[in-house]
């Protein structure tokens, strides 16, 4: 009898406790990336992405090469975010504007580039797999977030992808909490309207 | 099982005669008497002649508690996200004032019922030998007594009237 | 949500599809991928395309003759909505519910997929173009000239290209409209010798009667008709132009009338020409040529004629002076709601009336030469030959004589008889069908191609979107044919059809003295066309068969008792818009019925024969029968029964084989008649007692008095009364307070607590305040807006058997109530958009448990779907009856692939379970205020339009901040017209409606 | 009549006829719950259809938004009423005639909340998301709208559950004890369970009173709040028909006549099934039949009100609403709930008809059709004609309403058929409290 209560009573406990601290794990976003000069990314092959958290891609695309070892600015690629609701996807066309001629160090990365080249050629676009996916009752333009919060604000929801080889969901964008507490704490509209219709 | 308290038992069929038995128990000093009746019954609480129960604090409490829950709840939660719906002000007292009755009557009843559980199990003598007729049609009535007084107590239990008595030991 | 949510079409999913711009007919396996989430990028970025951000192209429309110009709204290069080209003089910005559906035939699910070959079996099987092409281009050349081409399409670069595409194969081109207007044409010729149909400028007429020609709806150009009329008939300053109508049944026209006569069927030329015969007998001022006309029309004396008219002559008489007497005036005539035998007399008679009161020139400008075809006697000429044999290949395009014609006229038979035919069509339609070879045009919204609507106007479509489907241009195939076949055909150009028109556009630009042709074509891309100002109009004279003229009323044939008078719907139009569930969806104006047909009765008729509203009804005719559900219509003759036309296609695709009755089966072979005279026929009632449920939106068609139409006398509305201190001067008694001290001080009580409320959260500070006003003496009951609202919004169409149970989903509605009409009062009728009101103290928002439903900041009645659990005591609580709950998964049944294109990636696509309505495209606001808040500047008053606003072709509704004291809408709401429905339950409406206004006793 | 009843003549034979109602189960017995539970089915069924399909299944047709569903969800608790009344209200008033009755109206009570409890489930649109109802802390966060009337609700249906349940509970504890020692073997174990070692010692009497006395003092201003909080449902809105201020005491009388109808069609079997005629007689339900004339009576007069207020407002919606009730579309349900409750009810001033239980049985059919359409009216004919002509519409229900009502039934059914059989239905206690002991000196 005791033992039953105890044990109902254990579980009730931990439930709460997962509770409130999925709750703040919500809450917690990833920091800016710090502006680091020297940023040089492991070198791994696209064997080894089965191992990195994450969708593995079509092509094993590396955001810390792009972005961190090579600080190219998320809206080369990400052409829209500044403009638009949409951050857009690269075309294939903005691969080659470097990958015509960067072909890749090693034999993996030559065979990936090898794969984009191959699409560009042949008019097949590459299906990437999605990462994030916000529900669709839910808008969120980008352009006024990135305005507001200024270009390198991605990390805030997407996470440093700076030192990410492959991209992650690190925050749960559809956990509504997410969004209401960082507009609690910079004391912007949290009417329901502004993001729901 | 434990050994039961010694002492003497008897069991009435007459409610006079059980409470004449009580009332020369309590006369002769006997005063942690257990009493079984089938039902609760005016005479043998007269004779017996208890404090009265203090269960109503637990309901007092418990109201004023989901009461004063009710409102607090309604007044923070509708403040701690300010929502305008038909022109209304954010809180207000007359919608909220049924969610504090609510409560009040919710917690007021549980802890009523807490208050009869912990009071009943409080106050209860351990070991006291029963019978089942006592849920039938008798009144029971034991004294815990040492061995030697057990004697004097069988013949007034008899005298009073008792159609039954038992010594325990 | 979310489940429900999967097969809605919105942002993301066009995301999904991004890539396939490039990627051709790709389209469909990358949208079809439902649940897969996938990223697909563009090969090379297209410049004129910004995901999420929309893209306009200027096209044109042609879902009717009138050519209007269109701005196709793309987003990641999908079409997903069709509004009006403000720059296009024929409709300048506005857009009828036809023409915002052309996007229903765009994403048909019906659409013929490919080039498809009739088999051995009769059944159809897909083949290459270019086994198609060789096929048409063997079957030309062997034909020998007996090539005959039926062609749909309107004057343009393709109807030359056709042309002469025909003459070198030495076969003949018919281009067909059903409705083509030739009586008028006809009249045009006898009266004043010019066979061309003129402009009639209903802005400047201060007085209009309308002899049956339904211009609200069907006649030439409706949405240039309804502008025209907005602007006069709508009160302003004091003044309102009239309008009489004349006819058996009042259509939307009718009802839009000051007046309406239900005249006897067929005598409206003798009225005409009474009402000439009143002018010139009175007025000295007549052009000198009419006066010869006296003697003619002597014999029409209003007292000669007023017995079989319908008419008293002092009513004929009045009508006549006051037509002279307000200038300019405008008679108009030739509707298909009244084009009998007769109609051709009709419209020389009013083209008399008009000349006798000096409108010609004025509101009748000869010279526009609007867009007509060749006509029904040249199908017919057509037909004969091929029933004679005569004819080895026909080419049908964008045409469909087949179900246009009576059953009666044995099309089907005589094309039998031909060989070898070829259709373009979209869709499999009933003529299509019988042809033994498909090869399927691109939509309008897929091609290059032009319209000539008229003269000066030179009006462009450009390809807004990859083909949904394997199909080309018709002009691609004619070339494609003719470098196959050769010979004849080889003289014509060689290059592709987009080559082609672009070359005839820079030769024309030369024309113009274009110097830069490049940034030429870049304005006129942009423009959608080149407008030029129309052509000072003709003088026109008497022609001596004017004198020809008469007024005998047509015979009709049949036994029957009742005439039968069938309506064209302002929906459907000849039928063509069968096939596309906005239009099905959308009420018709006039009944209010969806997704059926029916059979008009006046009530009194049919309490004589024991006729009770659904029962259906067999009209039997000398050549046919027809069933349909009855519907007791005060509005038409008790001598005359009508049915809408364009139901009971045979074959046209899943929304519209077998809905409703075809009311063309009625009617006789018309013969060698010179046009088809839809009102020919006496038909018998037969009751079969069985009974249908009329699907209609209409709960009560009166409104008790309740204020919700308001409407006052245009004295009153002129000597600034507001609608209530006219009441009240009618009823002779002072205005008092509706409410008590009491209500007062509660009322007050709610200000009050909205200041206090207004101090917490996001209500702190200054915000827009959304507000609308509806001008009632403007609407027409078009339901444009509805469409427009359908469209914008993702609204499902539920279909008939949920309409059957009053579950429609139209967020906007049109109400049509009726006043008087009884013993001996006219019946009046009242349109009233009925949308959200946006109440301040919304009645709907404090009894949502979840505040699902609640007041935003800015002012509007906000309706959160992902929150709302569906308990629906809103939509009990709102005195408008304006939400609407999502019964069952609509958004899975009512977007078939490819429907769900069409969808606004800008709207959540509503699940099962909850609540929904209208929130002033609160898309549109946030869009905007995101807009400004990137460019750093405030909102300015239009930067908001709502859908519905946009696209009201009477620009009767203004939407914006009431709070600025400068916008339109709040300018707008402070006429003494205004109010708001249900002021007494102190709801406080965002929604300001401005009584209509009537011509009281002064007529 | 006033003197104490006696239909056993001592304790023992009381205990001995209730713990008897506790064998074998007769025939009749076993098809009624077979009934009960085969009716459950079908509202389980229809109930899954419902989640599955959509709300559509079932016959709304907008305006009219609440339809059969709410309509049985008052109906229920309406039902629920007659018991907490009867065993708190009477008991505070020491009514002696109430002991045999209040055992079976209290279990009633319970199982008909129990019952209106799921309907604000199943009539919602997203059913899987019901508890966003409840102010439950998330990550989101939201909390509900307090000024709802349906958050109301929510509070009042599941404290009074939980209430009634805890009083039935406590009321039970000492018989379940007098059964455990008339019974031997594993019943024995069980009852033993459930008695919460009950022995019936003073102390164990001491606070047992007090605390079913308290109980009692909560329970009766609780059961008057239920109904009227459900009636605000209808009050707080601005449609005509339901925006009326005597709702609260009108929706209670109801409630109450309702509630007592469904214990004479319950008892009036139950006493002949469970074979305690002797137990349960004329006393009991001409008393109850004074009660049932009593609100039924205070029913007429509401019925009157509404007319008469609906003529006397001069408020143009509310007369045609109330016109329409009479002699609209819905004229036939208007006139069954005028009949079946402020006529029929007016037959119990014959003492010959408060006596035959034949006619009470007959009666409280009436009553219990009555009051159902009473609802119906209220919540259908209001919606169905209100402020906008232009959306007037008419409800035709289909199987989807007609389903999960009989499923209603069946689940209430079921619940209270296995109690009768499992708990003593006649409270053994109470009804020894109204037997004096014997004396040995001398009679009474």
């Amino acid at each position: 009898m005791r033992k039953l209560a105890s044990v109902f009573g254990g579980t009730l406990l931990l439930t709460l406790a997962v509770a409130f601290l999925a709750r703040d794990a919500t809450a917690s976003r990833q920091a800016a990336p710090v502006a680091n000069d020297s940023l040089v990314a492991p070198t791994l092959t696209a064997s080894d992405s089965a191992a990195l958290k994450g969708p593995r891609q079509p092509i094993f695309f590396r955001h810390d090469i792009h972005a961190g070892q090579y600080k190219i600015n998320c809206q080369y690629c990400h052409y829209s975010v500044s403009v638009s609701s949409e951050p857009g996807i690269p075309s294939m066309g903005t691969c080659m504007n470097c990958h015509l001629v960067i072909g890749g160090s090693d034999s993996s990365a030559q065979r990936e580039i090898a794969k984009v080249r191959e699409s560009y050629n042949s008019g097949t676009p590459v299906e990437w797999n999605r990462v994030y996916f916000l529900a669709r009752y839910a808008h969120f333009p980008h352009m006024r977030h990135i305005n507001a919060l200024g270009p390198n604000a991605c990390a805030t929801c997407h996470g440093d992808v700076t030192r990410t080889p492959q991209v992650f969901k690190v925050n749960n964008v559809n956990n509504m909490g997410f969004c209401i507490s960082c507009h609690l704490e910079r004391n912007v509209s949290r009417d329901c309207s502004v993001c729901h219709y | 099982m434990a050994a039961m308290t010694p002492g003497v038992l008897a069991s009435f069929v007459h409610i006079d005669a059980a409470t004449d038995a009580i009332r020369a128990l309590k006369a002769q000093g006997h005063t942690d008497l257990t009493v079984y009746a089938p039902a609760p019954n005016h005479e043998i609480e007269e004779a017996l002649d208890h404090p009265v129960s203090p269960v109503r604090l637990f309901t007092l409490v418990g109201g004023l508690t989901g009461c004063a829950a009710g409102f607090a709840m309604t007044f923070w939660m509708s403040d701690n996200w300010p929502l305008l719906v038909g022109g209304k002000p954010i809180a207000t007292v007359p919608p909220y004032v049924v969610l504090g009755f609510e409560l009040m009557i919710l917690m007021g009843a549980l802890s009523t019922v807490l208050g009869m559980i912990v009071m009943s199990v409080v106050n209860a003598r351990k070991r006291v030998p029963f019978s089942e007729r006592f849920t039938d049609d008798q009144i029971g009535v034991f004294v815990p007594c040492r061995a030697d007084q057990a004697a004097a107590l069988e013949g007034l239990m008899q005298r009073a009237g008792s159609v039954e008595v038992t010594h325990a030991a | 949500m979310d489940e429900t949510q999967e097969s809605g079409m919105d942002r993301r999913r066009f995301l999904t599809v991004l890539g396939v711009t490039g990627a051709g007919t790709a389209a469909l396996s990358g949208c079809s991928t439902d649940r897969v989430q996938k990223l697909i990028p563009y090969m090379v970025q297209s410049e004129d395309q910004v995901p999420g951000i929309p893209t306009y192209y200027a096209s044109t429309c042609t879902e009717c003759a009138s050519g209007c110009g269109l701005h196709v709204k793309t987003r990641e290069a999908r079409a997903i909505k069709l509004e009006g080209n403000p720059a296009h003089p024929v409709n300048a910005g506005k857009l009828c519910a036809r023409g915002q559906a052309g996007l229903q035939s765009l994403y048909n699910p019906n659409r013929v997929r490919g080039p498809r070959k009739r088999l051995a079996d009769g059944g159809f099987a897909d083949t290459p173009w270019a086994d198609g092409v060789a096929e048409v281009a063997a079957r030309v050349s062997a034909a020998g000239g007996k090539v005959a081409v039926i062609s749909g399409a309107g004057r343009g670069t393709f109807s030359d290209l056709l042309a002469a595409w025909t003459a070198a194969a030495g076969g003949t081109v018919v281009r067909y409209q059903p409705f083509d207007h030739e009586p008028m044409r006809a009249a045009n010729q006898q009266v004043f010798g010019v066979n061309g149909l003129p402009s009639h400028d209903f802005a400047s007429a201060r007085m209009v009667v309308s002899f049956g020609a339904d211009f609200l709806e069907t006649w030439l150009t409706p949405i240039e008709n309804q502008r025209g009329f907005a602007a006069s008939h709508g009160y302003h300053d004091g003044t309102m132009s009239r309008l009489v109508a004349l006819a058996p049944r009042m259509s939307l026209t009718g009802m839009n009338a000051d007046e309406w006569f239900d005249i006897v069927p067929g005598a409206e030329a003798a009225i005409a020409l009474s009402m000439a015969q009143v002018i010139l007998a009175e007025r000295s001022s007549a052009p000198p040529d009419a006066v010869a006309l006296r003697g003619m029309l002597a014999a029409y004396a209003p007292d000669q004629i007023a017995q079989q008219s319908g008419l008293t002559a002092d009513q004929i008489r009045l009508l006549a002076r006051e037509f002279v007497s307000t200038e300019p005036s405008l008679a108009v005539a030739g509707g298909i709601g009244s084009q009998h035998a007769g109609a051709a007399q009709v419209c020389a008679a009013v083209n008399i009336l008009n000349y006798v009161a000096g409108n010609v020139g004025k509101t009748v400008r000869f010279g526009a030469d609007l867009e007509a075809g060749d006509g029904y006697a040249a199908l017919a000429a057509l037909q004969r030959r091929m029933d004679a044999g005569e004819i080895a290949v026909l080419v049908v395009h964008d045409a469909n004589p087949v179900y246009a014609l009576p059953k009666s006229a044995g099309f089907a038979a005589a094309m039998a008889k031909v060989p070898y035919k070829v259709s373009t069509a979209l869709v499999l339609d009933e003529t299509a069908a019988l042809c033994d070879l498909i090869l399927p045009q691109s939509h309008a919204l897929e091609r290059w191609d032009d319209l000539r609507p008229r003269a000066g106007i030179r009006s462009l479509m450009q390809p807004v979107m990859e083909p949904v489907y394997d199909t080309l241009p018709a002009g691609e195939v004619l070339l494609r044919v003719a470098k196959a076949a050769g010979g004849a055909l080889a003289g014509l150009p060689s290059g592709t059809w987009d080559d082609y028109l672009k070359a005839q556009w820079q030769a024309f630009g030369r024309s113009r003295g274009a110097g830069d042709l490049a940034s030429w074509w870049v304005g006129v891309l942009a423009e959608g066309g080149v407008y030029d100002a129309p052509p000072a109009p003709s003088a026109v004279r008497l022609a001596a068969s004017a004198q020809q003229v008469s007024g005998q009323s047509p015979a009709f044939t049949g036994e029957g008792e009742f005439l039968f008078a069938p309506s064209a719907s302002p929906m459907l139009y000849d039928g063509r818009g069968a096939d596309k569930p906005w239009l099905l969806e959308n009420p018709d104006p006039v009944t209010k019925i969806t997704w059926q047909s029916w059979i008009e009765v006046h009530p009194e008729t049919a309490a004589e024969l024991d006729i009770r509203e659904g029962e259906i009804l067999r009209l039997v005719s000398a050549s046919g029968s027809l069933e349909a559900p009855a519907y007791l219509y005060p509005g038409v003759r008790r001598d005359v029964v009508s049915a809408p036309l364009g139901y009971g296609h045979t074959n046209f695709g899943q929304y519209a084989t077998g809905r409703g009755a075809n009311a063309l089966d009625l009617l006789a072979a018309p013969g060698d008649a010179a046009f088809l005279p839809y009102v020919s026929t006496r038909v018998t009632i037969e009751k079969t007692r069985r009974y249908q449920k009329v699907a209609k939106t209409e709960g009560s068609n009166r409104q008790l008095g309740r204020g919700i139409a308001e409407a006052m006398p245009l004295a009153a509305a002129a000597r600034g009364l507001t609608p209530e201190e006219a009441h009240h001067e009618a009823a002779g008694g002072p205005a008092h307070e509706i409410n008590t001290p009491r209500e007062l001080e509660a009322i007050a009580g709610f200000a009050a607590a909205q200041k206090v409320a207004a101090t917490k959260g996001n209500y702190v500070g200054d915000h827009p305040q959304w507000g609308m006003t509806i001008d009632l003496a403007k609407c027409t009951g078009c339901s444009a807006c509805v469409t427009a609202c359908y469209a914008e919004n993702n609204i499902p169409t539920v279909g008939e058997s949920e309409v059957l149970r009053g579950r429609e989903m139209s967020w906007m509605r049109i109400e049509r109530y009726y006043e008087g009409g009884h013993d001996g009062e006219p019946l009046e009728t009242r349109f009233v958009p009925m949308l959200c009101q946006h109440c301040a103290n919304a009645p709907c928002e404090p009894v949502c448990p979840v505040y699902a439903a609640y007041h935003t900041p800015d002012g509007l009645n906000g309706q959160v779907y992902n929150r709302c659990v569906g308990t629906r005591y809103c939509s009990n609580n709102c005195p408008f009856k304006v939400r609407y709950f999502n019964w069952f998964a609509y958004n899975k049944k009512a977007f078939p692939e490819p429907l769900h294109l069409q969808l606004n990636p800008d709207v959540t696509v509503r699940a099962r379970g909850v609540m929904e309505k209208c929130t002033f495209c609160v898309q549109r606001i946030r869009g905007a205020q995101n807009e400004a808040a990137l460019a750093h500047r405030p909102l300015r008053d239009g930067d908001v339009v709502t859908a519905c606003a946009q696209a009201c072709p009477s620009s009767a509704i203004i939407f914006g901040d009431r709070m600025d004291p400068e916008s339109r809408v709040a300018r707008s709401a402070a006429d003494p017209r205004g109010y708001h429905v249900f002021e007494e339950t102190n709801v406080r409406p965002s929604i300001t409606y401005l009584a209509k206004v009537l011509h009281g006793a002064e007529a | 009549m006033s003197h104490a009843y006696t239909p056993s003549q001592t304790h023992a034979e009381v205990t001995r006829d209730v713990v008897a109602t506790l064998g074998a189960p007769s025939r009749g017995y076993v098809m009624m719950l077979a009934g009960a539970v085969g009716l459950f089915l079908v509202g389980l069924f229809t109930f899954v259809m419902l989640l599955k399909e959509g709300l559509g299944l079932s016959g709304y047709s907008p305006p009219i938004m609440w339809s059969v569903y709410i309509t049985t969800f008052v109906f229920w608790v309406g039902i629920g009423h007659a018991g907490t009344l009867i065993s708190a209200i009477l008991f505070l008033f020491r009514s002696q005639w109430r002991t045999a009755v209040y055992r079976a109206t209290e279990a009633m009570t319970v199982f008909a909340v129990m019952t209106a409890g799921l309907f604000p489930i199943i009539h919602i649109g997203r059913q899987w998301i019901f508890y966003w109802l409840l102010p439950y802390p998330n990550q989101r966060y939201l909390w509900p709208n307090f000024k709802s009337p349906l958050l109301w609700d929510v509070f009042a249906i599941s404290t009074y559950l939980t209430v009634s349940t805890t009083f039935l509970v406590v009321g039970l504890v000492p018989d379940i004890a007098a059964v455990r020692d008339q019974v031997s073997g594993w019943r024995k174990k069980l009852y033993a369970a459930c008695s919460l070692g009950w022995t019936g010692s003073d102390n164990q009497w001491r606070h047992y009173t007090r605390g079913y006395l308290y109980l009692a003092a909560l329970a009766t201003p609780l059961v008057l709040s239920v109904h009227s909080v459900v009636s605000w449902d209808f009050a707080m809105s601005i449609i005509p028909g339901w925006h009326g201020t005597i709702f609260a005491p009108y929706f209670v009388a109801g409630a109450i006549y309702s509630g007592i109808g469904m214990v004479f069609t319950l008892l009036i079997p139950l006493r002949k099934l469970l074979r305690v005629e002797h137990m349960i007689v004329d006393y009991h339900f001409d008393n109850l039949a004074k009660l049932t004339l009593f609100t039924g009576s205070i029913l007429f007069y509401a019925y009157a009100m509404e007319y008469f207020v609906a003529w006397y407002s001069g408020n143009t919606f509310e007369q045609v609403t109330f016109w329409r009730r009479a002699f609209g579309p819905m004229w036939w349900a208007g006139w069954s709930m005028i009949i079946c409750n402020a006529f029929v009810s007016q037959l119990l001033w014959f003492r010959k008809i408060r006596v035959n239980l034949t006619a009470l049985f007959v009666i409280s059919i009436f009553i219990n059709i009555g009051m159902w359409f009473e609802r119906y009216v209220i919540i259908v004919s209001s919606l169905s004609n209100d402020y906008e002509p232009w959306a007037w519409g008419q409800l035709n229900p289909t199987w989807a309403d007609w389903g999960i009502l009989a499923g209603s039934f069946g689940w209430f059914g079921m619940y209270f058929l296995l109690f009768a059989r499992t708990f003593p239905i006649i409270a053994i206690q109470e009804i020894k409290e109204t037997i004096p002991f014997p004396r040995k000196r001398g009679g009474h």
